[in-house]
């Protein structure tokens, strides 16, 4: 379980990233969180790995505070929340094994990592991670050599392969067209209820939000401005979170899958 | 659970051969090296060795400031020379930058010899190139002039071919299309299209030939490197230590200034 | 600066014996202007080589050239030509010696054979060239390179005597006797290191005139100057403190041939 | 015409009063350091009998020094390739600590650049005279020299490239729980790698080029002969090394073009 | 008047370019050329000024077969025929005032031009021009200060210093969005009638083509398919330029000038 307690954030050239966030999130939801740009989702997201500090308030994550964590602690937390960018964020010019074995470097000792060694469980996972995303047959080709979903199916693959309690998502689709963002969307749906393994996600777009979440939370300038089942989101939730009425682009157009 | 093991990294056989050929040759290469290099390791773990380090550096760092006069006289010399020569290098770079670019002169022939000759310019160090000034027209600085003249001939003249190769050539296209004649378009077209950037390659040039005249003098070509030898050769290492400290000086501050002029030019 | 005769230049080569030559020789300089009534600058070169292509060139009128410096510097031009030389320890020749450890066991010439050679430099006359010529004639070595099992050229006197007494070489040849200018840093470099043998004598450092640039009446003129400086205290002093110099006497082209037999017997051609 | 006195010229007066300040600067320090250092046309003119002389001199090259020099050049090719592998081993952990972009503390970065940027500011063969002097003639004190200069060389280029480099893998390797040199193992090496050996092979290049140099001040290499025979003025000899260096060089460069094409 | 008897040019590589043309445009003339891409629009109006010689056939321009002439006479020609390009083509570090005057090159001596020397008049006429299409107020400052529209305004004004009999536009305003499109084209269209100059322009959008041209010729692999009045195209011209029914992307919008 992941709940924030009063928890703002200010960086440190004074803008407010969080105010005052008061949230539950419970074992195995899809969260999906929509706003603005400049919102705040990307510094909510980031801040329930701690790739960001919040400056004020308690974050718990299974009931211990993340923000009282030393660097040795953190690294703990970070094995335990995968991360998914909306670069896909892989090294071009590793393999895609390289990528997703690296998902493993938290739980691995620093000079096997260096020297490459994994133990054989941990080379299955990770091939077998490849497959649940459909692309085990890139395994030793060079990441700049696959298309964008499929390197966005290779970050899930990694994360996967990195046994996570949570996983956050920044965005995962925003550069891909939305056929394959629907299937990178499925993807994580899929993970979400076969491993039970609790998903937020933040996303551009309303409507796709409401389809593949169980909850949304709506943000605007640093606040909670809505949060509830996706069946609950109206006309007025829409005008909450973007100050304005909804407009055609801030849906992605129909659904098609491969 | 039972393991599904990713499959074995397939690799060609000719890519297999090709990388173990390229390990032996690595490996081959560095026995050679470290087998028949003769380092005279006695001497260099010596109590001399010691010895001249307790004398040498703490000389080098307390620098004689009694020779800060004559030493910033020869700097002062070796960035004349660094100035002419450059300055030289840089305009006569300019027919041989036209002639190496494939894009405005169309002889082939033309073309590759004047690529040839740059490239073979530049195969030569500096060093060489004014111990055959010396020679010829004596010790002096004008010897480390043409030396640095010709040096910078070989780097310029490629920089400057790869600028115009690199030009609009619509533009070429559009002076034609007015009626201008072959030298108007070199004027109207051409040259300011290329100017900022053969101005910034003749600065960047001026701040690495500023560092190769100061050692110009070790061989009698004039400027601060002819105190370099004399002070080593007598021992005076707090003088070499004055020379060190004009130079690291002088040639930062050139740098900054080079670069900071670069930076507004383009 | 030069061809015309207002102002005379003067070239040196750096000497060990000098820590500050640029500015030893600037009395002397001084002197020689009064004398003359024209103005008379040093200028130090690099080296020898620098010198020579210098007097060459018509850059330097009047050069302290060494022995082999000056040979060769004849050979490459015609304008150049010896008209004094130096006196040290009232003689205008010196000798080259060997020197080997004290405890090395080596005795004679023969006993070279097989031993590493440290020498300042292959153009040094005393370092190089007449030990090698000795060498060659008396124990009839044909190539002395392989007849010892290491050649190091040092880079100066000092350098070889160091290299032997630290056992980097087992024998040096230097002037004689170089073992003075290091006794200060190594007191027991008389004690630990003996002298050998000695070379023939070889003519002493020259002062050379460049003959395009000079008329016979100035050269003679700078003769008969530079010959009075023998009688003059504070001169030798001067002349002392720029190359250990105690007296200067005149010398004739031929003093050098021994020279140009020297390194023609060694395969050294010029050109 | 109304607008006739509107318009001078082709640009605006101020631009061309600062173009004329420009060109005369540059043109009146060229006569004044031309004069002061006798580089002039007229010098020139004078000294052409000593080109003639010195072009006659060279040639034709004696060939059969050639067997001699092989021995030198071979020493010269080795010193510059341990020089290049030290410095490319050495200069790891220094482009590590001066990029920017993973140590944005400048109390770390700032000063290590800060000493790379003076060594890079010392010629080679500078640092060999002192080197010479502290370790004696021979091939160390050389080695020590190129060392040292292309230390400072490949640091400032390998920092440059990290700090252009993907910052993203890096957030994505610490996300996933991976410590400072796991980061840097999995995330910025591979992405710098190609760089860094091509990099290593330019380096090895400007190195040959160098120590041909340095045994003109006891450093080691085919300089020794170089300036021995020069101290002969036997140009014929001289004429034979400077062709084996330029072929030397021009193969070497050529080589490590081919490679380096291939690598990026 | 510009005369094309049986033309056709034939590429070094063998690529048919134009195919026995023959046309006649008259003095004062606005023709618009339409066709698909690699239709042989721009050779067409590049063999008019000579970029490209037409390899049979013979090409009048008031009376005199310009595919007989030698490089002075062809100098001469292009001095007459001023050129528009798609990427306006200006010298982008050079001002404003250089890239306008360098339309007089054709009539100043070598000399005289190497040293910026132009007559009171001349210079006179450029800035005139720059006045023409509004953008006298940039005349120094450097091309690449400007925008695309003011570009091409500037390289219009290039050509009317040249005070041409013919002005000649290969795609003006394919580099340019709709409302700068049309504003460009108002100028062109502008010159033409002010100073009767007669001007042939290719372009992509077949409505924009209607709006402006008095007569618009379409081409189709090299020959001419369709010649005749605006009035007159109809949806079977389409179909006959095109090879297939008119589409909604065939036209660039509505109209909405500055
Ligand atoms: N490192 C930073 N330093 C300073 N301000 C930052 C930093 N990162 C984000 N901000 C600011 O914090 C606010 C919230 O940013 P955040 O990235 O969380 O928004 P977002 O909702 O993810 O927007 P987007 O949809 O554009 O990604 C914005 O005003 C942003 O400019
Ligand atoms: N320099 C050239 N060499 C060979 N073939 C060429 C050359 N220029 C054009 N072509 C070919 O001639 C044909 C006509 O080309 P042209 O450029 O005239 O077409 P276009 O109608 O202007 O097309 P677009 O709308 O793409 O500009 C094309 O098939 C083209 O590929
Ligand atoms: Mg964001
Ligand atoms: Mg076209």
């Amino acid at each position: 379980m992941i709940e924030f307690k009063n928890v703002s954030l200010v960086y440190p050239n004074g803008t407010q990233g969080l105010k005052n966030i008061n949230l539950k999130i419970n074992d195995g939801e899809f969260v999906v969180v929509v706003g603005l740009s400049g919102a705040g989702k990307s510094t909510l997201i980031r801040s329930m790995n701690r790739l960001v500090t919040p400056t004020d308030g308690e974050l718990f994550i299974d009931d211990e505070n993340i923000l009282a964590y030393n660097s040795r602690n953190l690294r703990k937390l970070r094995t335990e929340v995968g991360m998914i960018f909306q670069n896909y964020n892989l090294v071009k010019r590793s393999t895609v094994m390289k990528n997703v074995i690296s998902g493993r470097l938290g739980y691995t000792g620093t000079l096997k990592s260096l020297l490459g060694i994994f133990s054989k469980e941990e080379l299955s996972l990770a091939y077998q991670s490849l497959e649940r995303v459909n692309i085990a047959e890139k395994v030793y080709q060079r990441a700049d050599q696959l298309s964008g979903g499929q390197q966005q199916r290779v970050a899930i693959a990694r994360v996967l392969t990195q046994q996570p309690k949570v996983v956050l998502a920044d965005e995962p689709v925003a550069s891909l067209d939305p056929p394959t963002s629907h299937q990178v969307m499925t993807y994580l749906r899929k993970i979400n209820k076969e491993d039970n393994i609790t998903t937020v996600v933040n996303l551009h777009f309303i409507d796709m939000a409401m389809e593949y979440a169980d909850r949304i939370i709506g943000m605007r300038a640093g606040e909670v401005v809505f949060d509830g089942p996706a069946s609950e989101v109206s006309e007025s939730t829409f005008e909450e979170i973007y100050g304005r009425k909804i407009r055609e682009d801030d849906l992605v157009g129909g659904q098609d899958d491969e | 659970m039972e393991l599904t093991m990713p499959p074995k990294k397939k690799r060609s056989k000719s890519k297999v051969i090709r990388n173990i050929l390229i390990a032996i040759a690595l490996i081959a290469l560095y026995l050679w090296t470290f087998l028949t290099i003769e380092i005279r390791w006695e001497r260099v773990f010596s109590e001399r060795t010691i010895d001249n380090f307790t004398r040498v550096i703490p000389q080098l760092f307390s620098p004689d400031w009694s020779a800060f006069g004559k030493v910033m006289g020869l700097m002062w010399e070796t960035l004349q020379m660094a100035y002419t020569g450059t300055l030289l290098a840089a305009i006569l770079a300019i027919p041989f930058g036209f002639f190496a670019a494939s894009n405005v002169t169309k002889s082939k022939v033309l073309n590759t010899l004047s690529k040839g000759a740059l490239d073979a310019i530049r195969a030569f160090p500096e060093l060489v190139l004014a111990l055959m000034f010396v020679a010829a027209i004596g010790p002096r600085p004008f010897a480390g002039v043409l030396a640095i003249a010709i040096g910078s001939i070989g780097m310029l003249g490629k920089l400057y071919s790869e600028v115009i190769e690199s030009i609009d050539m619509n533009v070429v296209e559009a002076l034609e299309a007015n009626g201008a004649n072959k030298i108007q378009v070199l004027y109207y077209g051409i040259i300011p299209q290329i100017i900022p950037e053969f101005l910034s390659y003749a600065i960047y040039r001026f701040e690495i030939d500023v560092r190769a005249s100061t050692i110009l003098g070790i061989i009698g070509a004039g400027g601060i490197g002819t105190l370099v030898t004399i002070a080593t050769q007598n021992r005076n290492w707090d003088e070499v230590g004055m020379i060190l400290l004009v130079i690291i000086v002088v040639v930062t501050v050139i740098d900054y200034l080079s670069a900071a002029i670069r930076k507004r030019i383009v | 600066a030069c061809g015309d005769e207002e102002e005379i230049i003067m070239g040196f080569v750096p000497s060990q014996d000098s820590a500050n030559i640029a500015d030893t020789v600037e009395p002397l300089a001084e002197r020689l202007s009064e004398e003359l009534g024209v103005k008379v600058t040093g200028q130090v070169m690099t080296n020898y080589s620098a010198l020579v292509e210098a007097m060459g060139n018509d850059q330097v009128d009047i050069g302290f050239l060494p022995p082999f410096g000056y040979a060769l510097a004849t050979d490459r031009y015609d304008n150049v030509e010896v008209v004094l030389a130096s006196v040290r320890h009232g003689s205008t020749t010196y000798q080259a010696q060997y020197v080997v450890r004290a405890d090395s066991g080596i005795e004679t010439f023969a006993d070279l054979e097989g031993k590493a050679w440290a020498f300042p430099d292959l153009s040094s006359a005393s370092g190089y060239l007449f030990p090698a010529a000795q060498l060659m004639n008396e124990l009839g070595v044909e190539d002395v390179d392989s007849w010892v099992s290491d050649m190091i050229q040092a880079g100066s006197h000092d350098n070889a005597l160091m290299e032997v007494l630290e056992g980097g070489a087992d024998f040096a040849t230097t002037f004689d006797d170089a073992r003075d200018s290091i006794a200060g840093d190594y007191p027991e470099v008389y004690d630990e290191l003996v002298i050998l043998g000695y070379t023939d004598d070889i003519p002493n450092d020259t002062i050379s005139v460049n003959t395009n640039t000079l008329s016979s009446e100035l050269i003679e003129q700078l003769v008969a100057v530079f010959m009075s400086f023998n009688d003059d205290e504070e001169m030798i002093t001067i002349m002392d403190e720029v190359y250990n110099w105690t007296g200067i006497a005149e010398a004739q082209d031929s003093t050098y041939d021994v020279v140009r037999m020297t390194y023609e017997s060694l395969g050294i051609e010029v050109e | 015409m109304s607008s006739q006195t509107e318009v001078r010229g082709l640009t605006s007066s101020k631009a061309k009063t600062r173009t004329t300040i420009i060109l005369v600067a540059i043109v009146g320090i060229y006569m004044y350091t031309s004069w002061a250092t006798n580089s002039s046309i007229i010098d020139l003119i004078n000294g052409w009998g000593g080109f003639v002389r010195i072009a006659t001199d060279l040639f034709p090259p004696n060939f059969s020094y050639i067997p001699q020099v092989w021995e030198k050049l071979a020493e010269t090719i080795q010193m510059a390739i341990i020089a290049t592998t030290m410095a490319a081993i050495v200069s790891i952990p220094i482009f590590l600590l001066s990029a920017a972009n993973l140590y944005p503390n400048a109390w770390v970065h700032m000063p290590v650049r800060f000493v790379m940027n003076i060594l890079r500011t010392i010629p080679d063969i500078l640092l060999a005279v002192i080197f010479v002097g502290i370790f004696g003639v021979g091939v160390f004190p050389g080695i020590m020299a190129l060392f040292i200069f292309s230390l400072g060389l490949l640091a400032k280029l390998m920092y440059e490239t990290i700090e252009s480099i993907d910052m993203n893998p890096l957030d994505a390797i610490r996300a996933s729980g991976g410590n400072t040199i796991q980061v840097i193992w999995y995330a910025v090496l591979p992405q710098v790698l190609p760089q860094f050996v091509s990099f290593s092979l330019y380096v090895f290049e400007v190195n040959v080029r160098a120590s041909v140099v340095l045994g003109f001040v006891g450093a080691g290499g085919i300089g020794l002969l170089l300036q021995q025979q020069v101290s002969f003025f036997n140009y014929p000899r001289v004429m034979t090394i400077i062709i084996i260096i330029f072929i030397a060089v021009v193969v070497i460069d050529y080589i490590s073009n081919k490679i380096r094409e291939r690598l990026v």
